[in-house]
């Protein structure tokens, strides 16, 4: 309070100090009015708060994720993560518009064999089919023993690759589903 | 690096390059019927209708112009009244408030004073034409007369009260537009009036020839307050050449030779007021245009 | 009121990261320039180019390297509303619609500003633009909504390496003083403080300790308040608007001075018909 | 770090404010080097021959660490008198033969002469003969442990780590360095001078990387020689120590513990591999089990693993499910995968929040992606893996024809980071959990309930078989349903499986009770408990209690160690080996640098962080002669995974490129080896035959400018995190290529104009910043340019690019199959 006081009498002074008709008005052009209150609304101000953590790289910033009327309205850096305290890169910054963008896909999109074009498919549908390729390419191609007489139980005929960016929960049950089906060509970022 | 160079252009472009113009014409006609109704002969009054009949339409063009310039037009009141309070918005100190203030009133005097001329010629009933006479017609052609040559002028000092480059480096800009508003005005009125030749419009083109010669005056003024150093980027390429042709030769020079040589006969007086008007709107596109291409 | 809020840029250890850009967007829902679609600029990393209406955070990049790369640097700063003690554009705003908070900052109100953008050919920082999507004219707010629940700005909040730093002026200055000492005992002798103290404009609410002249960041020296102009410019008019008047006049009596004389001659042709 | 890991070189502003020096070596002034007190330029590529030359200063000028050396490092240790070095053999270790047909590769070693140098005579293959015999896990190892090695605590015997290592890096003198690297001789010096200022028992000095070491075909001998220095400076186990990987996806960590990856299985066991002697339960156990050191409990960690993929079917006597678990018989990384699919060997393909399509010589993936007959693509847009049969530039310029490619196509749109609930591993190891805040929108769903929704199909179909190779995957558990009524209500999305089973499952549990296991510590090799991942045992120790989820950080004066925010692992230790924090007494090396000492009272190891060694064994224990695990290292001895408890100057087991990092020239470069003359390159790095898979020579005068490529602060790899986000696109909207202004002359290329870069591989264009942040080196007497491009753009999205990728090689580092990226030849030259 002190510092605004002084810094307002400075102004008085600097205007009274200039001496010249110039001066003078200089020192009334500035707007010496009473400062505006204004209420802001904050537009947080009812969220909930969800604790998470940024998706890009592997620091591990933690966020915190806003939710009005369950929509994401705001994403920021957890001043509480000793990683972090709050902080992010343009990428952490900019994970808002990972989840509401206008380029974001929302529906399953299939390309036929041969065809020219997306067709937009039902997500049932679509995991039905992937299932029946899965197995249909699994019982096409595995392999129970090598000419070397080798128990191997497996096909190669098959690839997944990815991981990195995707949750532990998720690397743990799709490794385990891949190899239990026998399927061994599995392959994340960590190698690129 | 001049400090006017760290600064963004506020794209005060065409509207407001016509509005200086018109608004120019507008106050400096008005000045000049004013100085004529108040200090001339009953002789004179046909010229200074003339010049109500430019100023009010000009106050309303220039008003619109104003506000298609603003990026939130339907918001333009703001300027006169503070939305929040609904008191009046006046600040001093900034010249598009004054601005604002200063062109609604040359607005309202305007207004009267066409409602007077038109009663004067009997379009509306004559008692109206007191407006303009008279007493009442003296406070109307004072006040409107101050009101012109603000509205003339107070455009110069708008850009100059800013941080812009040319605009803010020199503080003969007001003075410039004054003075060019003046010629304009006087010149649109010897246009309007071509092929008479009465006192009225001797004393126009002669005013008019002090006036040019005064604004070149002005103008090497402001180019030598400037100084190079912001000179060189803003006006030493195309605008200069522009300055100097558009407005120097051609505004200024031309018709000041023509008024002491009249070689084109009849056409002399129109050609030199022609030549004011283009060289008093190349005046504001320069000043304006080359600023904001920096 | 509260006390006077504002920012201190360090610039010598800035990183350029553009979280700051970023993280402002972000918060105060500003739009990419173009959906983002745009051209690679060529100015070092700096693709957005300048302040505007959209872009409230600017992080600038300055290639400082001898020829044989004897000496280099990379100078980075993030540029912001400076926030003046003796704000330009709050000064010609014709509509009140920029006001000093309680945080003595400077902050346009959206509902009021009408985009006549005076505040932008007052600024001389060149802050201030409009922002095309409201068509207002639109900088840095301090993050005035933060500020009021008592949060950091969300530019000084992301900063991972404390270059934009957040506080009370008071505070600030008295860090910036000793970050700058630190400077100079390391040897850093080009590091100086900008807008610290009343010498500019009373004062920068966001001011920086910088490693070279303004100039080289793009910032002026002695930047000043667009009044100063006001007075002269307006005097000289009005001196102007008396000097035609008189001319006018003078003429007007030279007219009647020569009717005079003709009338005298006695020859009454009337030149005043029509 | 300050490019890509700005918020971590928060740490780094903090500790330069506080005095802490910052050097950066880099082939480019980047953002980071810009913070630095001291910038080192080098050549891309050769980081060997700098830390070599590092190593070589440290060791002739007597600036190790000697305590440290001699106490924790095995520079004591004698190597077997068969042992030849690179020295002796003008570049190659002794135990190099032809590869096997399959490798990839012309060469590989057999590690026999790398040994130690036993004690007594030991006949490993006779023991583990006997061994087989054995009736438990524990004895089978017991047979195992080998006579203890030589040693020579002095240094002096020439056969000791030590002196191998002096000699192997004689040849590193600084001008050596200069002419390899480019780099200034008096500027290499300065980091030399500055690294020992910096080491010692009052001060640490810590190395920081990330694919600028690893993507090299000597990437892992590019870290191990860090290792190497560090360890010589007593840097390791210490706080402000280590070698710290900065690490570019949010739990690439974690995709690592948890392996997706074909060539291991949970925590870091090797994948049953039929060219190896897995054929038993026993023959895996015997040939991955160290005797001693903590890797002698993998047995345990072995069965709890097959437990949690079988269940209750997994049982001693059918080797707890061994023999349904598959194994690999190749090399199915990457790009092994990629040249396989361009032979047409692969059918079908998932494609997880990857982008192979703008991936390592893309074009050629693009084309092997149309030999497949289906792939799923799973991913926020529609990325350029998604959209390669339509829109990439081999369909542009009519190379391929969309009604050609006969791949069905599936893009599933996925749900984002705040739409799922879950955890990621940090480059830290910390395991941090994220809660859900919202749904995702439309048909968008989590990877999770994409695997979990496409194993129960795949159960259904399987339901009926009776065929044996089906039996595995029949036996497979799979309980991830939220258990009747448990399922979230605030949700309109159904089916997603319950994070916390997974995490059961993870953990691990007695099989009896369904108790939850506390830690590694409790694993049994009788089936008596279930884990899936030994390292993430302990992180959900009871109900209720779910450490990555924790959230109590230390206040702000101290520890710093954050115990209590989210689970590290292993056992929430912060800094691995951390005995070495302590001198071999048990006494902090300084008041300074404290981190973990042995308090005598209290008869336990104690400090700020979880001890990384046995809690309560003291200093002064002696190893107990034949025993196996930890009970076969003394108490001072902090390397605890390693079979002798040291950290290891010297390599006996574990790389494939032999036991001492060594400077070769990258797959592709401007100058012959200057150190080697005769091997040019890694004698047994991997590359990958095909017509589009072509290298330069040296010195190649059609392409004679090195190329780096590298990330920008404002993208995220490939760009499906980033190019898509207007206010991440418009930060960096195009692909750029990095002249120098020394260049850009000689080539008449000026900022912003178009430039064609060309390697053997391909052509690309990109946009010229000219800039003096890129420099001409000499090397020895050449003038040799580098230019660097970052290789974020691909042909989708907002902000589109040119695929520098095109550009790159399969070729590959040995241990790991890591490519070469950093150091590319190609020509460049104005585009008009």
């Amino acid at each position: 309070m002190a510092v605004a006081v002084s810094r307002r009498q400075f102004l008085k002074v600097g205007g009274a100090a200039a001496g010249t008709a110039a001066g003078a008005l200089l020192g009334l052009g500035v707007d010496l009015r009473p400062k505006q209150v204004r209420a802001q609304q904050l537009r947080i101000k009812d969220a909930q708060v969800y604790p998470s953590v940024c998706p890009y790289c592997a620091v591990g910033c933690g966020t915190l994720v806003h939710v009005v009327n369950g929509q994401i309205v705001n994403i920021e850096g957890n001043p509480k993560s000793p990683i972090n305290k709050g902080n992010l890169c343009p990428k952490g910054a900019a994970t808002y518009q990972l989840h509401v963008n206008p380029n974001r896909l929302t529906k399953v999109l299939y390309r036929k064999p041969y065809g020219t074009q997306w067709e937009v498919v039902d997500l049932d549908w679509a995991m039905d089919r992937v299932a029946e390729l899965v197995k249909k390419t699994r019982d096409e191609t595995f392999v129970e023993t090598l000419p070397n007489g080798k128990r191997v139980m497996h096909t190669t005929a098959i690839y997944s690759l990815g991981g990195a960016t995707i949750d532990n929960e998720w690397n743990h049950i799709h490794q385990k589903l891949m190899r239990g089906l026998g399927i061994v060509r599995i392959e994340n970022q960590a190698r690129i | 690096m001049p400090d006017s160079f760290f600064t963004h252009s506020p794209e005060w472009r065409w509207w407001i390059v016509f509005y200086f113009f018109i608004g120019g014409i507008a106050g400096g006609a008005f000045a000049l019927s004013a100085l004529l109704r108040l200090f001339g002969q009953p002789g004179d009054r046909p010229i200074s209708r003339l010049g109500y009949f430019i100023a009010f339409p000009g106050s309303i063009i220039s008003g619109l112009l104003l506000i298609l310039d603003l990026k939130r037009p339907e918001r333009f009141w703001h300027m006169l009244i503070q939305s929040e309070t609904f008191r009046p918005a006046f600040k001093w100190w900034s010249p598009i408030s004054v601005g604002s203030w200063g062109l609604l009133a040359f607005g309202f005097f305007s207004f009267l004073a066409f409602v007077g001329a038109l009663a004067e010629i009997g379009w509306l009933p004559r008692g109206l034409s007191g407006l303009i006479q008279g007493s009442l017609g003296a406070v109307v052609n004072v006040l409107g007369g101050v009101s012109g040559f603000f509205l003339a002028g107070y455009t110069g000092v708008l850009l100059s009260t800013t941080n812009r480059p040319l605009w803010s480096d020199t503080v003969w800009l007001g003075l410039l537009f004054l003075v060019s508003g003046f010629s304009t005005g006087a010149a649109l009125l010897l246009l309007l009036s071509w092929g008479r030749n009465t006192p009225t419009i001797r004393w126009l083109k002669e005013l008019d020839t002090w006036t040019l010669v005064l604004e070149l005056v002005v103008l090497v003024i402001l180019l030598a307050s400037v100084g190079t150093a912001v000179l060189r980027p803003v006006l030493f390429n195309a605008w200069g050449v522009l300055l100097l042709v558009g407005v120097v030769l051609v505004g200024i020079l031309v018709p000041i030779l023509l008024h002491f040589r009249p070689v084109l006969g009849r056409l002399t007086v129109p050609s030199a007021a022609v030549l004011v008007l283009v060289g008093g709107f190349i005046l504001r596109v320069v000043m304006l245009l080359s600023s904001e291409a920096v | 009121m509260a006390e006077p809020m504002g920012f201190f840029t360090d610039t010598s250890v800035c990183i350029g990261c553009k979280a700051c850009e970023v993280a402002c967007k972000a918060w105060n829902q500003l739009p990419a320039r173009n959906g983002g679609k745009v051209q690679l600029s060529g100015i070092s990393y700096d693709n957005t180019v300048s302040l505007s209406g959209i872009q409230w955070r600017h992080v600038k990049f300055i290639e400082d390297f001898a020829p044989d790369r004897s000496t280099g640097r990379w100078l980075m700063m993030s540029d912001v509303c400076k926030h003046c003690v003796q704000a330009a554009c709050l000064e010609v705003c014709p509509t009140g619609a920029i006001i000093r908070t309680e945080f003595d900052t400077v902050v346009i109100q959206q509902d009021v500003c009408n985009g006549c953008r005076a505040c932008i050919a007052a600024c001389p920082f060149g802050v201030i633009e409009i922002n095309p999507e409201t068509n207002t004219a639109m900088k840095c707010t301090l993050c005035y909504d933060r500020l009021q629940a008592g949060m950091v700005p969300a530019c000084a909040q992301a900063c991972p390496t404390h270059s934009i730093q957040f506080g009370p002026i008071s505070e600030l200055r008295q860090r910036a003083q000793e970050r700058l000492e630190q400077l100079h005992a390391a040897g850093v002798t080009q590091a100086r403080l900008y807008g610290h103290d009343e010498s500019i404009l009373g004062g920068l609410n966001a001011f920086y300790l910088l490693l070279d002249e303004p100039e080289k960041y793009g910032l002026p020296s002695n930047p000043q308040l667009p009044s100063r102009n006001l007075a002269p410019s307006a005097a000289l008019s009005a001196a102007g608007a008396v000097a035609l008047g008189l001319l006018g006049l003078v003429g007007l009596r030279k007219q009647r001075m020569d009717r005079l004389a003709a009338e005298e001659r006695g020859q009454g042709e009337g030149s005043h018909a029509g | 770090m300050a490019e890509n890991h700005p918020v971590a070189f928060r740490w780094v502003a903090e500790a330069k404010r506080r005095g802490a020096k910052l050097i950066h070596v880099d082939p480019r002034f980047t953002r980071t080097s810009a913070m630095a007190d001291l910038y080192v330029p080098l050549r891309s590529g050769t980081d060997i021959a700098f830390l070599g030359g590092l190593i070589r200063y440290m060791i002739e000028n007597e600036k190790y660490f000697k305590d440290y050396v001699v106490n924790y490092t095995n520079a004591a240790t004698i190597i077997r008198d068969d042992f030849q070095d690179t020295e002796d053999l003008e570049g190659v270790f002794s135990g190099l033969k032809e590869a096997p047909q399959g490798t990839f590769q012309k060469y590989v070693y057999d590690n026999a002469t790398w040994q130690y140098k036993r004690t007594a005579a030991w006949d490993a293959a006779k023991a583990r003969e006997e061994a087989l015999k054995a009736a438990t896990f524990a004895e089978m190892i017991q047979k195992m442990v080998p006579p203890p090695a030589e040693k020579d605590p002095t240094l002096q015997h020439p056969r000791t780590v030590f002196q191998i290592v002096r000699r192997h890096f004689s040849r590193y003198t600084p001008e050596m360095v200069e002419q390899i690297c480019g780099t200034p001789k008096e500027l290499f010096l300065r980091v030399a001078e500055m690294l020992a200022e910096n080491s010692g028992p009052d001060k640490t000095t810590t190395f920081v990387y990330a694919m600028g070491w690893t993507q090299h075909t000597y990437g892992v001998q590019n870290i191990g020689c860090a290792a190497l220095l560090q360890l010589l400076l007593g840097n390791m186990g210490r706080p402000g120590g280590g070698i710290l990987a900065l690490r570019g996806h949010a739990t690439i960590q974690g995709s690592t513990d948890v392996p997706t990856l074909y060539h291991s299985i949970q925590g870091y066991m090797a994948h049953p591999d039929a060219r190896r002697a897995h054929d038993t339960l026993r023959d895996y156990i015997l040939t991955e089990t160290r005797p001693t050191g903590y890797w002698a409990n993998l047995p345990k960690f072995m069965v709890s693993y097959l437990k949690s993929m079988y269940g209750d079917a997994a049982k001693p006597e059918n080797d707890f499910g061994y023999d349904w678990h598959p194994k690999i018989n190749g090399d199915y990384s990457f790009m092994a995968s990629f040249h396989a699919m361009a032979r047409g060997e692969i059918k079908g393909a998932f494609f997880f929040g990857q982008n192979p399509a703008t991936s390592i010589n893309a074009s050629l993936i693009r084309r092997a992606l149309a030999n497949l007959d289906w792939m799923v693509v799973k991913d926020n847009f529609e990325i350029e893996t998604a959209a390669f049969w339509y829109k990439s530039p081999e369909v542009q310029s009519g190379e391929l024809k969309p009604e050609q490619i006969k791949t069905e196509v599936f893009l599933f749109p996925s749900a984002q980071v705040g739409e799922i609930e879950g955890t990621f591993t940090n480059t830290q190891r910390l395991i941090q959990f994220h809660e859900k805040a919202a749904d995702p929108p439309g048909d968008c769903r989590s990877d999770t309930w994409f695997t979990h929704q496409l194993a129960l199909r795949l159960k259904k179909l399987y339901a009926d078989s009776t065929l044996p190779r089906d039996e595995g995957f029949k036996n497979l558990t799979w309980d991830y349903d939220y258990e009747p009524g448990k399922y979230p209500t605030n949700t309109r999305i159904q089916g997603e499986p319950d994070v916390m089973k997974i995490w059961r499952e993870i953990n691990g549990f007695k099989t009896d009770t369904g108790e939850l296991l506390k830690g590694f510590g409790d694993l049994k090799d009788d089936g008596s408990t279930t884990c899936a991942s030994w390292i993430y045992c302990g992180a959900y120790p009871e109900e209720g209690k779910f450490l990555p989820a924790n959230r109590n950080p230390d206040p702000d004066d101290k520890p710093g160690t954050h115990l209590g925010w989210g689970y590290a692992w292993p056992a929430n230790r912060r800094i691995l080996y951390n005995r070495a924090s302590a001198d071999p007494n048990g006494n902090p090396w300084s008041e300074r640098k404290k981190l973990i000492w042995w308090d005598a009272g209290q008869k336990k190891w104690v400090g700020y962080d979880v001890p990384d060694f046995p809690a309560t064994k003291a200093p002064d224990t002696p190893a107990k002669p034949g025993a196996t695990g930890l009970d076969a290292h003394d108490g001072k001895s902090p390397f605890i995974m390693m079979a002798d408890g040291k950290g290891w100057l010297f390599v006996p087991v574990g790389l494939q490129d032999g036991p001492l990092p060594t400077h070769y020239e990258p797959m592709e470069s401007p100058v012959p080896n200057l150190l080697y003359p005769k091997w040019q390159n890694n004698p047994i790095a991997k590359y990958y035959e095909h017509e589009r898979n072509q290298l330069a020579t040296v010195g190649d005068p059609q392409f004679p400018v090195v190329l780096t490529t590298y990330r920008l602060t404002e993208h995220h790899l490939a760009g499906g995190m980033s190019r898509w986000l207007p206010w991440l696109a418009e930060l960096q909207p195009e692909l750029f290529v990095e002249i120098s202004p020394e260049l850009a002359a000689e080539k008449g290329i000026k900022n912003l104009d178009l430039v064609r870069i060309s390697s053997k591989r391909g052509t690309i264009v990109a946009k010229a910043l000219v800039t003096p942040r890129l420099r001409p080196l000499t090397i020895n007497g050449k003038t040799v340019h580098q230019i660097g491009m970052p290789w974020h753009w691909g042909f989708m999205g907002i902000a589109v690019g040119d695929v520098v990728n095109d550009l790159g090689a399969w070729v590959a580092d040995p241990n790991v199959q890591i490519h070469e990226m950093k150091a590319l030849l190609v020509n460049v030259e104005k585009a008009q």
